[in-house]
């Protein structure tokens, strides 16, 4: 599978659009369906896409185990900080009114943010797992 | 219409079972896990079957639409899933240890190497 | 006349989505290839997605569309690669498990009598909470997707705890895999277990 | 940050310390990193338990949405006893994990070890802190997650079949209680306890509650090993690392019979629970059949984790018979021991943790002679065993005292020879043990093992010295939890 010129070429195609299309249901699930668990499914997606053409060797290259580890603990770390800033500014945690100035632009930023947490730990935990499978057969 | 009115749960009951039935009768462990998943799956179609309202629309808010389905069922089967995605995939982290250290997937085979200890 | 009719096609939709979920959930029991049962479930998680589309849970749908027929086949999968695909027949059939889903799901059934009608506008889920986040996520929150709304604001904490679970999957699995190739972690860690 | 954000705090500040603990690549930071997070939390924990003795209960509404539209915490006295014992088990136990956990997982482990640990005091101390039946899910969840992991960790394999049975039985278990909080939800409309148990009289008839009612006391059975779905303990209590062993025996089962009760006390109420559902009669009878099950089981093991798991089970089984009796001087029984069990539970473990670091094994031939070599570990086992017995001057003393009392108060004698029976059958599986370690002469005098390490013998004695204190001094702990049980059962002194 991994010799066919159509599918390698196809793959490196089809990669971007599908990280593209992420980042769309990343930003735009305030008014569509979609949001960060979505989205960090589609990302960690594209990865496991060539991860089955090009081999997990190639994957490891770009996202090494300790990204990996750093980006997992992140994503948990931006959605858990902004209740701890919440908290700062005065308010109970993940009060986003206290974000800003406006409530609605509090609120705004607020999901914005959490959002993007879910996604970075969401992607990083899927590909994490499956590279782990993956591992396990040689 | 009043049996009309309930049959949705039924079959959705149904599901349930099955599911049920697949991870308490099956002795593979990777068919066990696949089990809970038809489990969990038929308990997030009975959420959200509460949810639905006659007539409603998908909770997006639009100016042409007077009547939404209820939001609220949709938040919880969307947290529900990601749960049961997550014991998935341990579950069969677990599976793959398990082949390793005993050569098989099968529950009684493993019993038996245990139990000649 | 136009609702009615639309109504009735949704209902219509409703019956044919379940039946088609009885029957991949009929051949997941009977079958024992587990590449088959895997194949069932996908099958399954999907059809759902598309019932969860006409009950009017787009999110849902979407999410369980990449989970269920997403990640989790694939990780079925990639399990049934390394643990093999046959299941060993039953030799004999079950009483016990037969006996307890029988009185579970003659349990729920029972219960099923006082429940409000399904898709009734007056029930009480549709009258108490909910209807708050529907009015007022205009003014509190600002955005039109209500599921977005409650999901990282009104009940954002549940979605903390969710994303510490999937975190925990995370850490569980490397704990238990690892990231390392096993040759080389076989060869620098001889303490691996027996 | 006043006081008013302390319950957020409570579980906030292991939830923000996992990801960090999982980012130090040293297993000595990541310990330290844990020891200073849980030391932390009992200090909220006692904090908060003083808030509310002075002030009454205390509710924190998450993103600042009241409930029921937000997720609230609502910390009173019950809970607030639990969470400082969850916390004070979990300090004392990662007191001993600085040595003890080196003997078990290997250091790259380490990092991974702790950050579960901190996920799963996450999650119990969540569990115990929210007010909101969907929230209750969730940190289940992660409390159940985290420990699967960590049972997992151990060097033998049998923990990972231990593991992987507890995740199918927990996971069903979780699922009942998604069915049922669905179903609470589907008849009411709300998710917040508080409102649930405003609306929940004026459906007392309906069979859907009833139902609601029967799959949450299934699933919430199956996480406590209510017997007979206690078929999952045993085995995830022998194979796990020691120091799981006595973090989980000591902690999580207690979790979840606090959650039992604030839902039949709290939620449903007593006299939906007692009146409408033939609850009483069936919880008696399970009560009485997991103390004499349980400690005649464990009688004949002969791995002592094992053992000590079946005496869980039995103990459990204490908790429930309180539970059954329907009674303010019942329901103090079972929260009085709560505390106690957590107290001997966890000072066995530890011992027996001891033990196994220095002889290699848990088997019970493998103590023989241990009282002569390991003078200090062999009576902390004794106390701790007195302790289980319920001998006079010891916590366990305390526990069945109070529990002979409420079963006298409400009538039902016949309880008092099960009571009796599991006492005896206890001495006779601690005998087994105590004549192994001071009247066997070991079978190999190669080298004798050395008595454990000072900083592994200190937090087990500090638990054995609480049993002793708690076994004496009973004001404090008696007071608290009859004033847990009289908010609970709604009676106002």
């Amino acid at each position: 599978m991994r010799d066919n010129p159509v599918l390698r070429v196809v793959t490196k195609i089809t990669i971007p659009i599908i990280l593209l299309f992420s980042l769309y249901v990343q930003f735009h699930g305030d008014y569509g369906p979609g949001g960060g668990f979505q989205a960090g499914v589609i990302f960690a997606a594209a990865f496991i896409l060539y991860a089955l053409v090009f081999g997990t060797q190639a994957v490891r290259i770009v996202v090494s185990p300790s990204i990996l580890r750093l980006l997992t603990a992140s994503g948990l770390l931006l959605f858990a900080g902004v209740g701890m800033v919440t908290m700062l500014l005065g308010g109970h945690y993940l009060d986003y009114d206290t974000l800003a100035q406006n409530p609605l632009h509090g609120q705004h930023l607020g999901i914005f943010l959490v959002e993007l947490g879910v996604g970075i730990t969401v992607a990083a935990v899927m590909i994490t797992v499956f590279l782990a499978f993956a591992g396990r057969r040689d | 219409m009043d049996m009309f009115a309930l049959y949705n749960y039924w079959v959705v009951i149904f599901l349930m079972m099955t599911g049920f039935y697949v991870v308490i009768a099956s002795g593979n462990l990777v068919k066990k896990i696949i089990g809970l998943n038809l489990f969990q799956a038929s308990v997030f179609i009975l959420y959200i079957s509460m949810g639905k309202v006659s007539g409603g629309a998908a909770p997006i808010l639009r100016e042409t639409v007077q009547t939404y389905s209820n939001p609220l069922p949709h938040v919880l089967i969307l947290t529900a899933i990601v749960v049961g995605v997550a014991t998935t995939a341990l579950g069969l982290a677990l599976v793959v240890r398990i082949k390793e250290a005993y050569g098989t997937a099968e529950e009684d085979e493993i019993h038996s190497q245990d139990e000649s200890l | 006349m136009a609702g009615r009719v639309r109504t009735t096609v949704i209902e219509l939709i409703n019956i044919v989505l379940l039946g088609l979920l009885v029957i991949t959930a009929i051949a997941a029991i009977r079958l024992h290839d587990l590449f088959a049962v895997t194949i069932m479930f996908g099958i399954f998680s999907l059809l759902a997605a598309v019932l969860f589309v006409v009950l009017d849970a787009v999110d849902v749908a979407f999410t369980e569309a990449a989970v269920g027929v997403g990640i989790s086949t694939i990780l079925m999968l990639a399990t049934i690669g390394l643990v093999g695909r046959q299941e060993k027949q039953p030799t004999h059939r079950p009483l016990l498990p037969l006996i307890v889903v029988a009185v579970t799901g003659a349990a729920l059934v029972y219960g099923t009598f006082d429940m409000p009608h399904f898709a009734a506008p007056d029930a009480p889920i549709q009258q108490h909470v909910a209807p708050r986040y529907l009015e007022q996520s205009p003014n509190e929150i600002g955005i039109p997707n209500v599921v977005t709304a409650v999901l990282a604001s009104y009940r954002g904490y549940d979605t903390l705890g969710e994303l510490t679970v999937i975190f925990t999957a995370g850490i569980g699995v490397l704990a238990l895999l690892g990231l390392r190739r096993r040759r080389s972690r076989l060869a620098d860690s001889p303490e691996e277990e027996p | 940050m006043t006081l008013t954000q302390l319950p957020a705090l409570q579980v906030i500040l292991p939830l923000i310390a996992a990801p960090v603990c999982l980012l130090l690549r040293s297993g000595r930071l990541a310990w330290l990193l844990s020891i200073l997070v849980s030391t932390t939390a009992l200090i909220i924990a006692v904090l908060l338990l003083r808030l509310v003795l002075e002030n009454g209960t205390v509710i924190y509404s998450y993103g600042g949405w009241a409930a029921p539209w937000g997720i609230e915490y609502r910390v009173d006295i019950a809970n607030a006893f639990v969470l400082a014992i969850v916390a004070g088990i979990s300090t004392v136990v990662l007191l001993f994990s600085r040595v003890g956990v080196s003997y078990e997982i290997k250091s790259s482990d380490q990092s991974l070890f702790y950050t579960a640990y901190l996920l799963c005091l996450t999650g119990l101390l969540g569990m115990t802190a929210t007010g909101d039946a969907f929230n209750l899910f969730v940190f289940l969840e992660i409390s159940s997650l985290s420990s699967y992991v960590l049972i997992a960790m151990g060097p033998d394999r049998r923990g990972l079949t231990a593991a992987y049975q507890y995740l199918i039985m927990g996971t069903i278990g979780a699922t009942f209680i998604l069915i049922a909080v669905g179903l609470l939800y589907m008849v009411t409309g709300t998710l917040n306890m508080a409102d649930l148990a405003n609306r929940l009289p004026a459906l007392a008839q309906s069979r859907t509650l009833r139902v609601a009612f029967a799959f949450l006391t299934v699933g919430i059975g199956l996480k406590l090993a209510l017997f007979p779905l206690h078929l999952w303990l045993p085995n995830a209590y022998a194979y796990a690392p020691h120091v799981v062993s006595a973090f989980l025996a000591a902690t999580a089962t207690k979790v979840a019979v606090y959650v039992l009760l604030r839902f039949m006390y709290g939620v449903f109420g007593s006299s939906f629970t007692f009146d409408s559902m033939p609850l009483q009669f069936i919880l008696m009878v399970l009560g009485a059949l997991a103390v004499l099950s349980g400690s005649t089981i464990a009688v004949f093991q002969h791995n002592i984790k094992r053992m000590l798991g079946y005496s869980s089970v039995a103990q459990i089984g204490y908790m429930i018979l309180g539970l059954s009796l329907a009674s303010v001087s019942g329901l103090t029984a079972t929260l009085v021991h709560i505390l106690n069990h957590a107290l001997m539970k966890g000072g066995l473990f530890l011992a027996v943790a001891c033990m196994a670091y220095q002889l290699g094994g848990v088997r019970l031939a493998d103590l023989a002679g241990t009282g002569q070599r390991m003078p200090w570990t062999s009576a902390a086992f004794v106390v701790g065993g007195l302790s289980l017995i319920g001998v006079p001057l010891t916590a366990g003393f305390i526990s069945k005292w109070m529990l002979v009392v409420a079963v006298l108060e409400t009538g039902w004698w016949p309880l008092l020879i099960v009571i009796a029976a599991g006492s005896l059958l206890t001495v006779a599986y601690i005998w087994r043990v105590i004549e192994m370690i001071y009247f066997r002469s070991a079978a190999t005098a190669d080298g004798p093992p050395q008595e454990a390490h000072w900083s592994l013998l200190a937090p087990v004695w500090l638990l054995i010295a609480a049993n002793i204190y708690f076994g004496i001094d009973t004001q404090w702990s008696v007071d608290v939890a009859r004033l847990a049980a009289q908010l609970l059962f709604g009676v106002h002194a």
